[in-house]
């Protein structure tokens, strides 16, 4: 699966990414949107009860980006979005490194908050990557969380189509 | 031949991130598991967990999706990217 | 009123804003949180039936400060929100310019993402700011959206406190 | 004595951006509008218009808010920043 539009940008790698240049990519030359939104994530230092001291990501590289591509068409289908790009690393990261960015442009505020907050809640449940801590008690892989179930649902009752 | 494929906590506890088995195709992605545990019985307590997700061709499916010769099946155990 | 935290920033301003600054300033020395959001208002060139080529933003100077800090009192008061930075423009602006800057850092994407927003929605409703447009068809004042309103009465249904 | 001060359309509207007048305390804001159209009845139009919204020493307030003496009063459009 491929992205449809030339201005959205998905990428699975190792290196470190620049907000500030994934920002000015979505925001150049696009007086259209009055909107943008992103959201970063990154190594915390305390997560389920362990003292995190960095963190390894595994994924499934044939099909990472495929997941990725078809979260981004979902959203497009759902919410008037101009651009969007998704950054996801993997690979060994240290304490406070950046992980993921999901950042998209609309015309409208409504829009891109619930784009951007339905990517990321669709990216933590149905894209193929795991986190193994290494924590001062030893190496652990993350568990799964409920509320991140949950997060789902309520886009599945939002939208029309599962209504 | 299917291509089976292993991530994360299941790779380390089976020790092995994939095979590849001959079975009768279509099957379903419960026969591609079954056929697993039949060939390696001792990955029964890992394999056969019904927390595990699965990918058919790189696409998430549920246990009964048809598979056909020359697929690609993983079995993986929830997945904690973000 | 002022903020309670030396963490926190809020500003309003002629002068532009550098959102990697602002991104810095959120993340860095923070380990314990993983979740940052933002969103970046800019002026768009389509707005309300008119082709907008510039906009001016009236405030009431002794009352805005004011009205964004109580808003972002608000916000942490119902969201574990660890830093919030908020920079809204006065004056003339260009098409494409950047209007208003909200970043949040939390150590759950939930309250993040919902705090940012929230900010966002009751600075529309609440904050005396006033947009005159200039378009081709002359200057114009923006007109208020009922979806604005309709933004706000989500959060306080939302609200414990208030249902 | 109370300050009044108005912003945007309002201050377009009225050629004024505020005024101040001395009226009997305590009072309420609905108080304060009419004796600003008593001064001046031409601005009835724009100034008595419902859709207003009212600020009491900077904060937002409905009309039966009390006003004392020193206070300001501001009467706006709704706002539309963001």
């Amino acid at each position: 699966m491929t992205l449809s539009s030339p201005y959205d940008f998905l990428s699975v790698q190792e290196a470190d990414f620049d907000v500030a240049h994934e920002y000015a990519q979505l925001r150049d030359h696009n007086s259209q949107d009055g909107a943008i939104v992103f959201f970063s994530g990154l190594v915390r230092d305390f997560n389920q009860g362990s003292d995190v001291t960095g963190l390894f990501l595994e994924h499934y590289p044939a099909m990472t980006e495929k997941a990725l591509a078809g979260i981004i068409t979902q959203a497009k289908q759902r919410w008037p979005l101009s651009r969007v790009r998704l950054i996801h690393r993997v690979g060994q990261l240290q304490l406070a490194e950046q992980i993921v960015f999901v950042g998209v442009s609309s015309s409208h505020r409504e829009a891109a908050f619930e784009a951007c907050h339905f990517i990321m809640d669709y990216l933590k449940k149905q894209a193929p990557f795991w986190k193994k801590e290494t924590t001062r008690q030893g190496p652990r892989w993350v568990e799964t969380l409920k509320k991140d179930e949950e997060a789902l649902h309520k886009w599945q009752q939002d939208d029309p189509k599962h209504s | 031949m299917i291509n089976i494929v292993f991530f994360a906590q299941l790779r380390e506890q089976l020790k092995s991130d994939g095979l590849t088995l001959t079975i009768a195709t279509p099957c379903t992605v419960a026969d591609v598991q079954q056929a697993v545990l039949k060939k390696h019985p001792q990955w029964r307590d890992f394999l056969a967990n019904p927390a595990l997700m699965c990918a058919l061709n790189q696409d998430i499916v549920p246990l009964d999706a048809q598979v056909l010769d020359g697929n690609e099946v993983a079995f993986f155990p929830p997945v904690t990217g973000g």
